[in-house]
């Protein structure tokens, strides 16, 4: 994969071989401020791909627009070959595009069992006709009770099982979150941050579940601020600044762009009147 | 540094405080602002950079710590207090009052000394003069420079000691950033103390007298901008292996 | 002179054309009687509005302030016991105890329940809780019987041109306009009414602008209370006075809020004349007794058709 | 005082007809409420349509009585779907007031001189349920135990009130614990995380507004069928904000919830009813403070102040979690 993508030209908005998201042209304003506004951009099937960039460059936004939770003001984009532009959000995931949020979504006064539970999807069992007969959905509860158990036991949340979500702590929160995009066994996830908040004991098993992902042959796109994180598993790496994607590469081409440096640590003004003073 | 640990204006201790409970965001945090001190604090996104401004400024409770200004302890006081004691705060996206016109909002700025407006309207104007001549538009018709300018304004009014700035170049075109650091400067120069939170690193540092850099909650570093400007290490905290791989 | 006139023309008319008056003198009637009305629902929805634009309080006892100004109005105005004063002073008075219960109700209940946290829906069950604990009470000491005030009960019409007003209505929309032109004034040109807008726009930023927050609410609360006070004995002086006169009128007014766009004090205002209006123009096909329900229709239609532009912007996600 | 004529009264009363009725109006919202986080302000509005459905079809029209439940059934699903479609996709206050509103447009109308040729206006119908009681198989006697006593028709009105209550009850149970309910509730928390995972929210919120509509429709016939007669304003705001305090005092999002709510509801409202009148004729409360005309008023403020003090005092209501109460995100 990552001997795929070096072959590319490192330079925003590049065709990838096998594209699994493409999107077009897309804007969006909030009053008068353009938070995004990406020409062209493809998140390549089977890869890791880092979404990085300052606050305010318009990532999470991006994040929403493609997965249906805000519009776009123009733009179309299309997932694994299909039109999804202006999808509801709901269908967009169905599709097999599933996401997470920035600030976690957990399901306060469902045990943390339920939360994964509920995210299986294809359940017979949420049909409102079919919820009264549980011999019919009985089965598949259970298939979808194992399959939890085993995803709650790889991010470690196996003690916590049977407990209220709403009394996880903040790091617990994120990984519960993603554990719970994966029941929906989706093509592709979007992390949005899924490393804030988490205590660094267990950033590196996130990272190896991320990884894990990819080489079970699923896509990985997400918004990190970590950069030891991006540039330690990420098979590509986009760039965003003032909601444009300013860089686009693997993490060591990416790493020495200076657009990128530019992006982060403002850029570099050297004329005389910005000369620090001094007492 | 001892000098100024005694005429210190604003001063926060080991300050404790986060969002959820049981979930600290700051966990021991310090700093000090001396008189007529432009300080930035910069770190990476989730270092607690907002959350410390905002505990400071009492909008967020802090859970243990203190926070002293001109000695006094206004700690957990709330915010209408402490703009009443001289502290002007500006947050960092919703930073006016969108339904307001411009001079609506620099109104609001002299609330608690309505008889002052029109003198300190003079001053706020000249240092941003598009104020002056955007007086009677709504503010949710500005661009977000604008925005920028109209809350420093708004702040400035109450002729405050302190300022505390939360990012205010996030979001903006690299020209008003420019323009926004320039105008902080300004402010700093004429005799306003200011405690700025910022994203972009190298020119908040450029402008500070000193600076922190925060990680994880906690203070990481300090130094003069120069010092930190230059050092490898903050580099790193940023960009971690972004910057090694330079 | 010109009362026995309007009698003889009626009289005239009525041998005459069986049909009564046309379509269009009528229906320039029923706007009249719709811009009264809507007068009435405005005066207590603006403070509604305030209510809801400063707190996110969904207040249902609103209702009940609009009540006990009629019925304390009434008891210093005709009721047994009472000191039997002129209505006007009665009125004020009515209108200052308003102004306080609203004041006591937000220091004592509301202010209390904000600094503990209790949540917005919580908050809004309570409200209902208040609105039948004070309007039954009411009924325990107004009773059920309807009453009028004693000064300008029975008037004859004005007859202007098409339409005729009784002096009483005339003067009750005048100052009704007259008021909520004061209201609009104290919003847009006073120091509170700016920092009520304020607080409405962006309530984090009007604490660190120095705005003492809970004092402004009090102020929203009793000037909610005063405008709720008055709107009451206007609408016990048109119609009658009943212990839950209030508890009808408080969906015309939300009607006309939401119709103008929740949380802004002017849309209030002119969703309420709107309001008024289309229950008054709709007896011109409809049975009167029908009124406040195409009103009320109005309501859902709008959340129909344009519930997004009332709304605003859909909230950024993340 | 005679203390054992007001505790006949209240146990009476908690056990009446009247108690299941409200019980299972209070199921359907428990299910908007207390499951699927919707403010349904209107649920006497579903009460209504099936009251009316019952009483039009057998007193209007001479149609055999279960045709006017299946119609009653039918008209209750439809306003839910009217109902659902403007609001649903609106923030939760705006179903409130819209359905509120809705409940108030249909007295009106149900009543109004208009729809008098099939409503019978504000006379409302009368004795439309013969058939009901005709085909009960109790024998004509009062029963009951010490001072409760019941005629045999209230005896049979009860008996399958409560009966359709506890038929009701299991099935939210069962409904609630099914994947559908993980669902339901799952919005209760969060509606954009349910999307997230790529449920329909609409179509869920909307299922469960026809859902607890429809029992609201069977509680509205109960009463019709027990009083003989239906009234537009015996359909008035009041009854859902009662509902709501049934909920509340229960525990809302609790199965069993609205059965315990509206037993004690209604037994402590029969309590201070009768108590009142036994001081008030006993001389201990003088007729000066509160006459007996007014003790209905006194005791519908008392709900008022029950539930405010409920709501902060202890939300959760009987059954509820105070740690669940506390994770509540709203």
């Amino acid at each position: 994969m990552r001997a795929e993508l070096a072959k590319l030209s490192f330079e925003p908005g590049v065709a990838k071989p096998d594209p699994l998201l493409v999107v077009d042209g897309v804007t969006r304003a909030f009053g008068g401020l353009v938070a995004v506004h990406v020409e062209h951009l493809e998140i390549e099937r089977g890869a890791i791909t880092a979404l990085i960039g300052p606050n305010g460059a318009g990532k999470s936004t991006l994040f929403n627009v493609v997965s249906g939770f805000d519009r776009a003001d123009s733009g179309s984009w299309t997932f694994d070959g299909a039109p999804v532009t202006g999808r509801s959000a709901h269908r967009v995931a169905r599709r097999g595009l599933v996401r997470t949020f920035q600030l976690t979504k957990t399901l306060s006064r469902l045990s943390v069992l339920e939360n994964m539970l509920l995210a299986a999807n294809g359940q017979r069992g949420e049909r409102l006709g079919l919820a009264l007969l549980p011999p019919v959905w009985l089965r598949q509860e259970r298939e979808i009770k194992r399959r939890a158990d085993e995803l709650l036991d790889r991010f470690r949340l196996s003690r916590m099982r049977d407990e209220y979500a709403g009394t996880l702590s903040g790091g617990q929160r994120k990984l519960l979150e993603m554990a719970r995009a994966l029941m929906v066994r989706p093509t592709m996830v979007m992390l949005d941050e899924p490393m804030a908040g988490v205590n660094p004991a267990l950033t590196q098993s996130l990272l190896s579940h991320i990884t894990d992902l990819r080489d079970e042959g699923m896509t990985v796109c997400f918004v990190e601020h970590d950069m030891d994180v991006v540039m330690g598993i990420s098979d590509w790496v986009v760039c965003m600044a003032e909601g444009e994607v300013v860089a686009e590469g693997p993490p060591h081409a990416v790493a020495k762009n200076p657009a990128v440096i530019d992006a982060y640590l403002g850029k570099q003004h050297d004329e005389p009147g910005t000369e620090p003073d001094h007492e | 540094m001892s000098e100024q640990d005694e005429q210190a204006l604003l001063v926060a201790e080991r300050v404790f405080a986060g969002y959820v409970p049981g979930v600290d965001v700051l966990c021991g945090c310090g700093l000090l602002l001396g008189p007529r001190e432009l300080v930035g604090v910069i770190g990476p996104n989730g270092a607690g950079k907002s959350t410390l401004v905002k505990a400071i400024f009492g909008l967020l409770r802090i859970r243990s710590g203190m926070v002293t200004f001109k000695g006094k302890d206004v700690t957990n006081l709330p915010a209408h207090t402490l703009v009443s004691r001289g502290i002007g705060y500006v947050p960092q996206r919703q930073n006016v009052f969108p339904t307001l016109t411009v001079e609506e909002n620099l109104r609001m700025g002299t609330y608690l000394r309505p008889k002052e407006f029109s003198r300190r309207v003079a001053t706020v104007e000249e240092l941003f003069p598009v104020l002056a001549q955007r007086r009677a538009q709504k503010a949710n018709s500005m661009s977000g420079g604008e925005r920028q300018m109209l809350g420093m304004g708004r702040a400035l009014m109450m002729e405050p000691e302190v300022l505390l700035l939360d990012e205010p170049s996030a979001g903006l075109s690299p020209r008003f950033q420019d323009q926004v650091f320039e105008r902080v400067k300004e402010i700093n120069a004429s005799g306003v103390a200011i405690l700025m939170v910022e994203q972009n690193a190298r020119r908040c540092l450029q402008i500070c007298h000193r600076g922190y850099v925060l990680d994880q909650g906690g203070n990481a570093y300090t130094g003069t901008g120069t010092e930190l400007l230059h050092d490898d290490k903050v580099i790193e905290l940023y960009l971690g292996t972004l910057a090694r791989a330079r | 002179m010109r009362v026995p006139f309007v009698l003889a023309t009626a009289l005239t008319q009525g041998d005459a054309v069986p049909q009564g008056p046309g379509f269009l003198d009528r229906a320039l009637q029923a706007l009249v009687d719709g811009i009264q009305f809507g007068a009435i629902i405005a005066i207590t929805a603006v403070g509604l509005s305030l209510i809801f634009g400063t707190t996110h309080l969904i207040n249902f006892a609103h209702g009940e302030l609009v009540t006990i100004g009629a019925v304390m109005a009434f008891f210093l105005n005709v009721g047994a016991g009472g000191p039997g004063w002129h209505l006007i002073p009665s009125a004020i008075v009515a209108i200052v105890i308003g102004a306080l219960l609203g004041g006591l109700i937000e220091r004592g209940l509301w202010r209390p329940l904000r600094n503990r946290g209790t949540g917005l829906i919580n908050l809004f069950i309570i409200t209902i809780g208040l609105s039948l604990l004070l309007r039954h009470v009411v009924l325990v000491f107004f009773g059920t019987r309807p009453q009028s005030y004693r000064e300008y009960d029975i008037q004859q019409a004005l007859d202007l041109g098409p339409v005729g007003i009784t002096p009483r209505d005339l003067i009750i929309v005048v100052l009704s306009v007259l008021v909520l032109l004061g209201v609009a004034f104290m919003l847009q040109r006073t120091r509170i009414g700016t920092a009520i807008r304020a607080l409405s726009s962006n309530p984090d930023l009007a604490e660190a602008s120095g705005i003492d927050v809970d004092r402004v609410v009090l102020v929203v609360w009793m000037l909610g209370g005063g405008l709720a006070a008055l709107g009451g004995v206007f609408f016990g002086l048109t119609e009658i006075i009943t212990w839950d006169m209030g508890f009808r009128l408080l969906l015309l007014m939300f009607a006309g809020i939401i119709l103008g766009g929740l949380g802004s004090a002017y849309g209030a205002m002119v969703g309420s004349f709107v309001i008024g209006i289309v229950a008054q123009m709709s007896s011109l096909w409809f049975p009167v007794d029908l009124q406040n329900a195409w009103a009320l229709l109005a309501l859902i239609v709008v959340l129909l058709i344009r519930p997004q532009g009332i709304l605003g912007q859909r909230e950024r996600v993340g | 005082m005679d203390w054992s004529v007001i505790l006949s009264d209240a146990i009476r009363s908690g056990i009446g007809p009247v108690a299941a009725v409200y019980a299972l109006a209070a199921i359907g919202l428990n299910l908007h409420f207390g499951y699927t986080g919707l403010l349904n302000f209107g649920q006497v509005a579903f009460m209504l349509v099936g009251a009316y459905g019952v009483a039009a079809s057998v007193s209007t029209y001479g149609l055999p009585l279960w045709v006017g439940v299946l119609i009653g059934l039918g008209s209750s699903v439809l306003l839910a779907l009217l109902l659902g479609l403007p609001t649903l996709r609106l923030r939760a206050e705006y179903l409130a007031i819209a359905t509120i509103a809705a409940g108030e447009i249909l007295r009106l109308f149900y009543r109004s001189s208009w729809a008098e040729p099939v409503t019978g206006g504000v006379f409302g119908l009368q004795r439309f349920a013969t058939e009901f009681y005709d085909i009960s198989p109790i024998p004509r006697d009062t029963y009951g135990f010490w001072l409760v006593r019941f005629t045999s028709r209230d005896l049979w009105a009860l008996s399958v009130a409560w009966a359709v209550v506890l038929l009701a009850t299991a099935l939210i149970a069962l409904l609630v614990h099914s994947p559908w309910g993980r669902v339901i509730r799952s919005i209760r928390e969060d509606e954009d995380a349910v999307r997230s995972l790529g449920k329909s929210v609409y179509a869920y919120k909307m299922q469960s507004l026809v859902l607890g509509g429809v029992l609201g429709s069977m509680a509205g016939m109960m009463l019709a069928i027990q009083n003989q007669s239906v009234n537009p304003d015996s359909y008035d705001p009041v009854v859902t904000f009662f509902l709501y305090t049934i909920l509340v005092l229960g525990g809302a999002g609790r199965v069993f919830g609205p059965i315990v709510g509206s037993i004690l509801f209604w037994a402590l409202l029969t309590f201070f009813d009768s108590a009142l009148r036994e001081a008030i004729a006993a001389g201990y409360i003088s007729p000066d403070v509160i006459s007996a005309p007014e003790v209905g008023a006194v005791r519908f403020a008392l709900v008022g102040l029950g539930l405010m003090l409920l709501m902060i005092f202890r939300p959760q209501g009987l059954l509820g979690s105070r740690k669940e109460m506390l994770l509540d995100a709203r």
